[in-house]
């Protein structure tokens, strides 16, 4: 691969362990930085903002303004922004639908640490990334 | 007669109302397992994982701290899943009966809110039929919790008294006292005590002045 | 004034019928997460004590392919918890709307049941106040089940049209059918979304005839 800058995160997440805990896991990636992280999807776009990042990580249930609301927002005011969603939610109705307002990307929070690391590679990359799981009840 | 056709209306309210609650009780239950249970389990599987790594980086005692702490992980999401499965409905009703929930209930409530409450049980230790069992603790629960967020009392009393043919609870505060009848816009815990008791044929007598602190006192027949 | 009485009475039924509806979820749902998650999570506590002595006896590898199969069990715990959270009403509903939440349901029931089910969006995927969301969808949820449990029919309909100024659902079936003015003991389906569509300004109309299927249709206006 040819030289290229770090991949810039940020974390949305209304969850502080889960949080830590994909912090922890993309923090192991030397390519990695994580430059932000905040707890509801207003916040998102301040944050957006403030550290212009490669790829957004997006919780979907949070307070205020959820994640596919941000989502839409980002996607219109950064669309070089990339955003891979992280979500309970297994159902590909969710997986339909945030695809279509513009995500990059769909990870169930229960992915293995490869997959996670993977996923953001992908995305910043400019590619897609479904979890397997949810790509078979698509 | 329009008290008969206003009756009807409150009646319809009633249900409506019942509706709506069990409507919101749905979601804040969908939502409180969604953002607790089911993002810690979610959580221990993705640091589940990691413990194969850190061993690789930086040895078994390292991995075996990160496996104690999930574990406090997961103790504490278990302590909060048996708050949810408690608030739902305290399993010890059906598998203890009334007494022992009741104590445990109050002495809870007692520690959450900072309210001084006394129990007394001065009947037996019997069981009753399970919607009994359920509707005098549904009672008592609403009683203390008008208590709780009306009466701002000094002490709340609270005495049952379960007998073969009959069951008997009584709610005391020395609170701020209301007039039983005048009718509260939006205020449905009384009515449906009063249907509840209505359902078991039995009685539910409210003594309340302003200022002069609250009685409750229902009484259920016990048939069969 | 007699017909007053009596539809209060029905409506004092009712009320009392979903208390009692209510009581028996909360009882059952204490139960589900008892016996479900709550289990999964005391047994993964025990056994990740567990992992440090394996470690000892058996080495690291096999301390290893404990961790994993812990994950396993989790797995699968997380998996009940999410069908949990579906049963008491889908997120869906409020995070993404009536369509898919629909469509996704009549998806699920037609492959639980082998019902064979249709569902037509014909207006536009517009959201609606809460209430109103769920009241449509606990609509359509009633008629289908009704449909299955009472009709069986060779398909059922279900079509929906939303507008900024007013939400139509329609439920057909081509079933049984049954007499929709001979009041049932003990049936509070179609009495509680009567209800509804009263406390939501709206119209249901039931046509059916025994032979005929049943085509159920609910209109509620659009306000606000
Ligand atoms: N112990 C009490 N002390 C003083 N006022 C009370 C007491 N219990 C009830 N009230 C008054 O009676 C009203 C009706 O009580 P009720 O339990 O029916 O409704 P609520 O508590 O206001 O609402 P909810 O429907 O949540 O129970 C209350 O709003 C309050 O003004
Ligand atoms: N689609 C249908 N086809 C045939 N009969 C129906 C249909 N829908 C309702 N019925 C009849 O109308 C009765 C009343 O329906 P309703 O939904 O009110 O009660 P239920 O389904 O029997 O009980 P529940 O209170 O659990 O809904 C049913 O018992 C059934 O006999
Ligand atoms: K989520
Ligand atoms: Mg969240
Ligand atoms: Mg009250
Ligand atoms: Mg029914």
């Amino acid at each position: 691969m040819s030289e290229r800058e770090n991949i810039k995160i940020v974390i949305i997440d209304d969850h502080q362990l889960f949080r830590e805990g994909v912090k922890r896991i993309l923090a192991m990636e030397k390519t990695f930085d994580i430059l932000a992280e905040g707890s509801d999807g207003d916040t998102a776009l301040d944050l957006v903002r403030e550290h212009q990042p490669d790829v957004v990580l997006m919780d979907i249930n949070m307070p205020n303004v959820n994640g596919v609301e941000a989502t839409k927002s980002l996607v219109e005011k950064f669309p070089e922004v990339k955003v891979l969603i992280l979500s309970i939610h297994d159902d590909e109705t969710y997986v339909t639908h945030v695809l279509k307002t513009g995500a990059d990307g769909y990870l169930l929070k229960e992915m293995d640490t490869d997959a996670l690391i993977e996923a953001v590679k992908v995305v910043a990359d400019g590619g897609a990334y479904i979890h397997p799981k949810v790509t078979h009840n698509l | 007669i329009s008290d008969v056709v206003a009756d009807a209306r409150e009646m319809q309210k009633f249900g409506l109302k019942i509706i709506e609650a069990q409507e919101e009780e749905r979601k804040r239950l969908s939502r409180e397992i969604h953002d607790g249970p089911a993002q810690t389990m979610a959580h221990v599987m993705l640091r589940s994982e990691l413990v194969e790594r850190i061993y690789n980086e930086d040895g078994i005692e390292a991995a075996l701290a990160e496996i104690k702490s999930l574990r406090g992980v997961v103790k504490s999401s278990l302590a909060e899943v048996r708050r949810i499965i408690y608030d739902l409905r305290p399993m010890a009703l059906d598998d203890l009966g009334l007494v022992p929930t009741i104590s445990k209930y109050l002495k809870n409530f007692q520690e959450q809110t900072g309210l001084n409450i006394s129990f007394r049980n001065i009947g037996r230790e019997i069981r009753l039929p399970s919607e009994m069992e359920v509707a005098i603790f549904r009672f008592i629960q609403e009683s203390v919790q008008n208590a709780y967020k009306h009466a701002d009392p000094k002490e709340v009393k609270v005495k049952i008294e379960l007998e073969p043919t009959q069951a008997l609870a009584v709610i005391k505060d020395d609170g701020k006292g209301f007039n039983p009848e005048e009718k509260k816009e939006g205020s449905f815990g009384l009515m449906g005590m009063r249907e509840r008791v209505n359902m078991l044929d039995g009685q539910l007598t409210i003594t309340s002045k302003p200022g002069d602190g609250t009685l409750i006192m229902v009484q259920i027949p016990i048939t069969g």
